[in-house]
């Protein structure tokens, strides 16, 4: 089934969705010129804007579904961008909506949090502006109708994370980070850039509407455009090659973690694939090449999960791994959409949670991050504990929880496109078992391995309560969504439907596999981590254990490919241009002046070799002039 | 009413007013000047109200015998180019001023000398009036005589109150230039001669040479001039010099302002005089354009002084600008416009805040600076906000024409050169110019405070009052360009015209719902 | 041949300007001799200047009531024609100016005949003695200057030479500072241009033998008509023209002009630099456009290499001088060569006119210009008189802030900045050659502009940009009359920068009916 | 037949101005200066034989008066120069150069 027609809308809610954006960008704005005249109250302003927008994300999707299902795509024309190139409007339609649900819900949830996590940062006005200049980007991200507006959201995203990863910039590590993720998205960014301009000579449009309409007509240049978009999506999602700066991400505060680099922002890769699967769709190229990012993607993100000893990440490779699930199947076509989608949301709860959680330990611990530091917290952290617990069930695939709904529709699609891209996604999920009980029964079970200084506690209401709804999520979101197909259904009008959608086989060979799997190294990590002493201090462990922690050499690759060659670049072409082309310049200068210096000479100052000079002047003037009369 | 006229008599008049100040009297000089030039901005937005670009090319034309002996004319007016440009300098110039506010009192850290506060004030001013003397001129003699003559009170600016190698940098920036007019003049004397026309009027000369060979070299001596006013790879290497050693306020006008000219002059003149000679040059100009984007970038990278990496960031969007005029389509071109305008103001406050930060650090050196962030958090703020500027963040202004520039390029028909390769090298340029913003950024503002930044005082009211409009623009510009785009396209569309080139078709053309397209 | 005695016609009307010079000339000297030594200065300089001006006068009387002569003056000895008339008027007006600055005393020695250090010159110092004969030295070297450029043949144009020469040997020598560089100074000056005439002389010597007559005209009429006496015309042509390069100072007989520059007292520096060149040009065009116009094919290569030499041995030379004078003398050797270029650019009549035009205007403002520069010079002093050495001159812009203001602008005058005469001298003269097809040396004219320029900067430089030495020179009140020279100067140089259109006008009417025959 | 007339002028010009370059004393080189002029009066005087008219001799006179003035004005500046320097060769006077 083909995507819906596209049609302009005016008037009701959705008229002013724009309002989404606005409000959480008048945030920032106020609480970023209102100085420290704000600071009081600066952050509710914060929670409440988000919460504003979340609200008109509501009213517009419930009056979105009121709308027939084949009239659910709604552009709302905003104005004239670049004359005669780019119309700013917001395509409303059940993909932006439903990211427009999870940003907004699990944005203000996070802005909530925050309230009680920041309160002690002297900066934390700052922080609640920077949230929401994230909120108001993002949403333009998933809401704009065209490519253009599209990429200023992402950047904008990026310039939101930039400054969140930085936020305490005085530590040189974080100000790394910040730099390191703005550039390599930078690097994504370089090609999904190129990608629209293959796109305007193509079209000369960038209109989603017209454009993703013609995709599939005949000398569409579908699989370059297809492969420039990916490499936009790897930046931004932290996919093979791009995906080293996701790691140190981690500098950044907790709640920030747990919105951008795992709730929402990361995910934006996987929206532009799937909102722009119609050029996919026409590359069958491309789409392998999508499949097969993923996949690296996921089992990459895993091996460097198991082998972390920072909470953050593991998370953090975890993170990795399940967008890597959600490329996969966004890679597969529409049959792979709504698991993507799906996977998406649901890991947007559990994943939020399990950070939050995470960032509630930290908060306990005095902000230690090493695991090993951790153990036996279940006791003193109750609702911590029960929330974390409850997304890292999800996560792993516990049956009928969120994950074990969306995790298994990608595997089956995958092992029904490909079964090796399923059995490797099998694979992926068995070390998912792994490395997700590896984190839990670090920080909660076994032996209190605390600093002795530490005195943990379970955090303030203002923290907790986002943590238990977001498990909500984390437990019934996936039913919610896969259960009857309700999810593909509605995202269908938006990015079309296979002609068969898949069938739910709970006792197929790989759905078993993949519980035995999962089973057998949460099992493994009981045995290691729950039951047994955790040393304080990490053991060398294998060439494969240091292969993961060093996060599989990615960080060495690039510094022995692209950043010394760089440096040696960068000093080469100053070298160069200072003795090379200013040099001569310069040597022009003073090799005039030197002439000069040489040249002056000649007036010796005596008159008689003045006279000499004449009189051979005069004998060359008068050859020149006979040579020249009898030619 | 005269208005360009007005314009240009206006700084002039109040230059003469700043100088005859009795001694002694800096502060009203200060203010004078400041008058006189926020005078000239609020006439030059009457103007730019009044102006409509459907009334035929030119607008408040005015044209008098000037020297009849040489076929020459005062003739000014403006098209939708020339005005954007004219307002550049006019709003630039107040900010300007009120930046440079102390730059020769000698209070700065570094303590420089005490020098003559009116005569700086003056200059800024007779600068105003040649800035917009040149892009008001329609006379290529008059365009010439500004060309020249407004070398002479920058040379003044910065051998008078620049840094240490001032009179280097003063001496270098004036030669180079001069000398690269005086190419120009040798064109310009052979146009009129070739041409036979006897006059010097633009409207009158284009398409005036017919001869591939002649336009081809007088194409070069016009081009040369410009290549080294803009200026491209390789004819660079005196703005790193002249940029870091000039007083801030003064770099601002030269790399916002005075190099513009150079680019300006590609469009206006390269273009339609030498419309073959244009399209056979593409290579050649396209290559060193490209060359500038990255090399520009890289050796941006690789600076340790913080005028100098602007001034070098300026030689990689100067790249843009040349590959967008070059490129000849109406998008690029227009981008390319727009982008003379966006890295006036971006660059502006780059240069600006940067020199805020030398006046109080004493240092243009990046090493002695760390943690600014920490104790003067609005500085560093801005000084990010005008970074990412030039790093052309979308939903700055930077981002519109940059990426005007490229996808006019990538799908420029032009002579079938090719431009997809173009683009795609110049595109790099947006990881560059992350690399060097974001790095220099790091060095300065954040990690823990360095000892010698750490009594900095952020931002005082007058430079808040400086830094304001800028960044306004910066951002405004960056989510509504239409103003200054539909002021725009009518000129470049005009230019093309006479250039005769193919317009952009796309390959696979979609009806677009919204009309846009072509 | 005719056996009856004809008287010949001297049509003293269009000849009054130069009579009335050289009258005054006569005068000065009977006044040097019959006068007491207290008077003498009372009645030379108001007599100079009447002198001068009432010759300014006359011309203006010529040109706007009798209207432009048709027809050569003299039996055919005089061309008093437009482009003479201009140039004469540019000669009063610079030595006009320049006699301003001759009437400070103070460059002037006492008692030439006096030994430099001696007890004689002591006392005369002390006595306050003046050489008031440099008054009717100077009115026959102007005089001489005006025949110069006027003379029809080249009998007359050589004794105008030594007329205008020989007044200047000796006037060089009489600088009252440095009376070793400025004898020096006199006695190269007169070696070499005794020299120099010597070759003119015989060039004309071989000339005559070509043609037969040394009017210009008749050796314009020879060329057509005589035959096979080439290497006799091409000698003498090529003798002749390097008597007249001699005296505009190209290369490569420019060795002269810094060493006399440099030596002589600044008023005669800057009288030479303007009025000599002015009537040199004048006497040059005449002899090779109008005696030699028809054998342009066989000079024009030869001038193109000296115009090519000149300019960029001037230019090159003068970026590592350290004496501002020894500097403007190689400024003025690049200058020659700008000239020069007009010089070659020769076509058909109208062509003709539009270079000559370029080449008066040119003359105009540089002369102009040049006076003032030197004028500034001449109160930039020291112990030791004018602070000659350019490290003397830093940071002049902040003890005499107007004054290296003014300066600066001769500079950049010299430089050819747009809005100042000067550049619309150079374009004038630049745009003839374009057209004249000489593009190859238009644009070696303006590389060497631009080398030129260098030294112009860093002069400014040194006054603008760095700062003071501890014992820098003291700037000299200037007396009423250089200070009327700087503000002239720098008022022309403005006017004729922003409004060149009457002057340029003037040139052109005047070049307009080219030289008479 | 005029032909050795014209020779011998050359032969004394260039005698002249070879005397020029190679004599160090004033009064010498001024002489040989003189010598040129004179050479010059010869072939004029030869050339006005030829041509048969009298320009020629008339303009030797003229060169001659010139030449006496030249005579005054050289003679006065370079006693001037002995007198303060107490040598008369051209090559002491040697302080500007370059």
């Amino acid at each position: 089934m083909e995507p819906a027609e596209i049609f302009p809308h005016s008037g009701g809610v959705i008229g002013v969705s724009w309002l989404m954006i606005a409000l959480p960008l008048l945030g920032a704005a106020i609480l970023l010129l209102g100085g420290r005249r704000t600071d009081r109250w600066g952050h509710f302003l914060g929670v409440a804007m988000s919460l504003a927008s979340f609200v008109v994300g509501v009213l517009t999707f419930v009056e979105l579904l009121g709308l027939g299902e084949e009239q659910r795509r709604r552009v709302v024309e905003l104005f004239e961008f670049i004359p005669g190139m780019v119309n700013m409007g917001l395509l409303v339609d059940p993909l932006s909506i439903s990211f427009v649900l999870l940003i907004t819900g699990v944005g203000s949830l996070i802005h909530i949090y925050s309230i009680g996590y920041m309160s002690h940062d002297p900066g934390r006005r700052r922080f609640f502006a920077y949230l929401n200049l994230f909120v108001a980007a993002m949403l333009l991200l998933v809401l704009a109708d065209n490519y253009v507006g599209m990429f200023i959201g992402w950047e904008g995203v990026g310039l939101a994370s930039y400054l969140l990863i930085g936020f305490w910039q005085h530590k040189p590590s974080a100000a790394t980070a910040a730099q390191k993720a703005f550039i390599v998205n930078r690097v994504g960014d370089f090609g999904l850039l190129v990608a629209m301009f293959l796109i305007w000579t193509t079209f000369g449009s960038f209109a989603y509407g017209p454009v993703l309409g013609a995709a599939g007509d005949a000398n569409v240049p579908a699989t370059a455009i297809g492969l420039l978009l990916l490499l936009g999506a790897c930046g931004k999602s932290a996919q093979l090659p791009l995906q080293s700066w996701l790691l140190d991400a981690m500098e950044g505060p907790t709640p920030v973690s747990a919105l951008i680099h795992a709730a929402t922002m990361v995910t934006a890769g996987v929206y532009l694939i799937v909102r722009s699967g119609a050029f996919f769709q026409a590359a069958p190229t491309a789409q392998l090449v999508v499949t097969i990012v993923g996949v690296a993607t996921l089992l990459a993100g895993a091996i460097i999960g198991t082998a972390k000893d920072d909470i953050k990440k593991a998370l953090a490779g975890s993170t990795m791994s399940q967008i890597g699930y959600m490329v996969l199947a966004a890679g597969l076509g529409p049959i792979g959409y709504a698991f993507a989608i799906a996977h998406l949301i649901t890991h947007g709860f559990f994943k939020a949670s399990m950070f939050l959680g995470a960032g509630s330990v930290m908060h306990a611990m005095n902000d230690e991050v090493d695991m090993r530091k951790y153990g036996g917290l279940a006791s003193v952290m109750k609702v911590t504990w029960a929330t974390f617990g409850l997304g890292y069930l999800a996560i792993i695939g516990f049956p009928l929880l969120s994950g074990y709904w969306t995790k298994d529709g990608i595997i089956e699609a995958a092992m029904e496109h490909s079964p090796i891209l399923g059995w490797l996604a099998v694979i992926g999920a068995g070390l998912t078992g792994f490395y997700m009980s590896r984190v839990f029964f670090m920080t909660f079970h076994g032996k209190r391995r605390w600093a002795e200084d530490a005195h943990p506690h379970e955090s303030p209401a203002v923290m907790t309560w986002p943590l238990i709804l977001l498990s909500i999520g984390s437990v019934f979101g996936g039913a919610f969504l896969i259960v009857g197909n309700r999810f593909m259904t509605f995202l269908s009008p938006a990015v079309g439907a296979p002609e068969e959608p898949l069938g739910f086989h709970p006792f197929s060979v790989p759905g078993i596999t993949t519980l035995v799997l999962v089973a057998i190294g949460a099992g493994y990590a009981w045995t290691k981590y729950g039951r047994s002493e955790v040393p304080a201090v990490a053991p060398r462990g294998s060439f494969l254990t240091t292969f993961a922690r060093r996060d599989l050499y990615g960080d060495a690759l690039n510094e022995s490919l692209f950043m010394r060659p760089g440096q040696w670049l960068t000093r080469l072409a100053v070298f160069f241009d200072n003795r090379g082309v200013d040099g001569l310049v310069n040597g022009l200068a003073a090799g005039i002046g030197g002439s000069s210096g040489r040249l002056r000479r000649i007036q010796t100052g005596f008159a008689r070799s003045y006279a000499l000079s004449m009189l051979f002047g005069a004998a060359v003037v008068a050859g020149a002039l006979l040579l020249v009369g009898n030619l | 009413m005269p208005w360009l006229s007005i314009l240009i008599a206006v700084p002039v008049l109040g230059a003469v007013a700043v100088a005859l100040l009795p001694k002694g009297s800096d502060k009203a000089a200060k203010q004078l000047a400041l008058g006189v030039s926020l005078v000239v901005l609020v006439l030059t937005l009457v103007m730019a109200v009044q102006f409509a670009p459907g009334n035929g090319r030119w607008a408040f034309q005015e044209t008098y015998d000037w020297i009849p002996s040489f076929g020459v004319h005062y003739a000014v007016a403006v098209d939708g180019i020339a005005l954007v440009l004219i307002a550049l300098s006019a709003v630039l110039v107040p900010i300007v001023i009120l930046a440079s506010w102390h730059d020769a009192d000698g209070t700065g850290a570094d303590n420089p000398p005490k020098r003559s506060v009116k005569t700086y004030f003056s200059l800024l001013l007779v600068l105003e009036a040649m800035m917009i003397g040149v892009f008001a001129a329609t006379d290529i003699f008059l365009f010439y005589v500004f060309f020249e003559a407004m070398l002479i009170p920058m040379y003044f600016m910065i051998g008078s109150y620049g840094g240490a190698q001032r009179s280097y940098a003063a001496v270098k920036f004036l030669l180079y230039s001069l000398f690269g007019g005086l190419l120009m003049l040798v064109a310009v004397i052979a146009l009129y001669s070739i041409a036979g026309k006897s006059t010097f009027l633009f409207p009158e000369l284009i398409g005036a040479i017919q001869d591939p060979t002649t336009q081809k070299w007088l194409f070069a001596g016009f081009f040369i001039a410009f290549a080294i006013k803009a200026p491209l790879w390789p004819f660079h290497t005196w703005l790193p010099d002249a940029a870091a050693q000039a007083p801030a306020g003064a770099a601002v006008l030269l790399v916002g302002v005075l190099d513009k000219v150079g680019t300006y002059g590609m469009l206006r003149f390269c273009l339609e005089l030498f419309p073959d000679a244009s399209k056979f040059f593409i290579p050649l100009v396209v290559v060193l354009s490209v060359i500038g984007i990255v090399y520009g970038a890289i050796v941006a990278i690789g600076q340790t002084d913080m005028k100098r990496l602007i001034a070098y960031t300026s030689i990689s969007h100067f790249g843009f600008i040349a590959l967008g005029v070059f490129a000849m389509t109406a998008n690029s071109a227009a981008g390319a416009t727009l982008y003379m305008v966006n890295h006036g103001f971006s660059t502006g406050a780059l240069f600006l805040i940067a020199g805020f930060l030398i006046y109080r650090r004493g240092s243009s050196y990046i090493a002695d600076y760390g943690g600014v962030r920490n104790v003067a958090p609005l500085l560093a703020g801005t000084f990010l906000i005008a970074g990412l500027s030039g790093l052309s963040l979308p939903g700055l202004s930077s981002f519109v024409s940059e990426f005007m520039v490229l996808v006019g390029t990538f799908s420029s028909p032009v002579e079938n050169f090719g431009f997809e390769i173009p683009a795609i090298i110049g595109a790099t340029g947006v990881v560059l110019a992350a690399i060097y913003i974001l790095w220099m950024y790091k060095r300065v503002a954040t990690g823990p405070t360095a000892e010698s930044v750490s009594g900095m005082k952020d931002l005082n009211g007058r430079e808040k009052l400086v830094i304001v409009p800028l960044i306004a623009l910066i951002i405004g510009l960056g989510f509504y360009p239409k103003p200054l785009l539909d002021v725009i396209n009518p000129a470049v569309g005009t230019t093309l015209a006479n250039v005769s080139v193919p317009a952009f078709a796309p390959a696979h053309p979609v009806a677009d719902q919204k009309g846009a397209g072509q | 041949m005719n056996n009856t005695f004809q008287a010949p016609t001297i049509e003293y009307g269009q000849l009054a300007p130069l009579l009335l010079v050289f009258g005054a000339a006569v005068v000065g000297v009977l006044i040097e001799a019959f006068a007491p030594r207290y008077l003498r200065k009372s009645f030379q300089v108001p007599l100079t200047f009447v002198s001068l001006l009432g010759a300014f006068a006359l011309i203006l009387v010529q040109v706007f009531v009798s209207g432009v002569p048709t027809a050569p003056a003299a039996m055919g000895a005089v061309a008093v024609d437009g482009p003479s008339l201009f140039i004469w008027g540019v000669i009063l007006i610079l030595a006009a100016v320049s006699v301003l600055l001759i009437t400070d005393d103070d460059h002037f020695v006492p008692q030439a005949a006096a030994v430099p250090g001696s007890a004689e010159e002591d006392d005369a110092l002390a006595e306050g003695a003046a050489h008031t004969e440099v008054y009717p030295l100077v009115l026959f070297a102007v005089g001489g200057m005006l025949l110069f450029a006027a003379s029809n043949d080249l009998l007359m144009m050589f004794v105008a030479l030594e007329v205008m020469s020989l007044p200047l040997y000796l006037l060089c020598g009489l600088a009252r500072r440095r009376r070793l560089l400025s004898q020096e100074a006199s006695v190269k000056y007169f070696l070499l241009g005794a020299f120099s005439s010597g070759f003119f002389l015989y060039g004309m010597a071989l000339i005559y033998g070509f043609a037969g007559t040394v009017d210009l005209a008749g050796i314009s009429r020879a060329l057509g008509t005589v035959s096979g006496q080439d290497p006799l015309l091409l000698i003498g042509t090529a003798l002749l023209g390097v008597g007249l390069l001699f005296k505009i100072g190209a290369a490569p007989f420019q060795a002269w002009k810094p060493d006399v520059y440099q030596g002589a007292p600044t008023p005669i520096t800057a009288l030479m630099a303007s009025g000599t060149l002015v009537a040199a040009f004048g006497a040059l065009l005449r002899v090779f456009w109008v005696a030699l116009g028809n054998l342009d094919w066989d000079w024009r290569p030869v001038m193109w290499g000296v115009a090519i030499l000149t300019m960029v041995l001037g230019a090159i030379l003068a970026i590592t001088q350290t004496d501002i004078k020894r500097m403007l003398a190689y400024s003025s050797i690049a200058h020659a060569g700008f000239l020069l270029v007009g010089v070659i650019a020769t076509g058909d009549a109208r062509q003709n006119a539009d270079a000559l035009s370029g080449i008066l205007f040119y003359l105009l403002v540089y002369g102009i210009t040049t006076v003032g520069a030197f004028a500034v010079v001449t109160v930039v002093r020291d112990a030791g008189g004018e602070a000659g050495h350019l490290s003397r001159w830093a940071g002049l812009g902040k003890r005499a802030p107007a004054l290296a203001g003014v300066f600066a602008f001769f500079l950049l005058a010299f430089a050819g900045i747009p809005l100042t005469s000067g550049f619309f001298g150079k374009y004038a003269v630049f745009a003839a050659a374009a057209t004249g097809g000489a593009l190859p040396l238009v644009i070696v004219g303006v590389v060497s502009s631009a080398v030129a320029a260098f030294f112009y900067v860093r002069v400014i430089v040194l006054m603008f940009f760095s700062e003071p030495a501890a014992d820098g020179p003291t700037i000299a009140v200037p007396s009423m009359g250089t200070a009327a020279v700087v503000t002239v100067a720098a008022a022309a140089t403005v006017v004729l920068g922003v409004f060149p259109e009457p002057v340029l006008r003037l040139a052109d009417q005047a070049a307009s009916t080219l030289f008479i025959r | 037949m005029t032909t050795h007339y014209l020779v011998l002028s050359a032969l004394l010009f260039s005698i002249g101005a070879v005397g020029v370059l190679v004599r160090r004393n004033a009064i010498v080189v001024f002489m040989c200066v003189e010598l040129m002029l004179n050479a010059c009066n010869l072939a004029f005087v030869t050339f006005a034989r030829q041509h048969g008219n009298l320009d020629g001799q008339i303009i030797a006179f003229f060169v001659m008066v010139v030449a006496a003035a030249e005579v005054v004005v050289g003679l006065a500046i370079i006693v001037t120069i002995f007198r303060t320097r107490r040598s008369a060769s051209v090559d002491d006077a040697n302080l500007l150069k370059y």
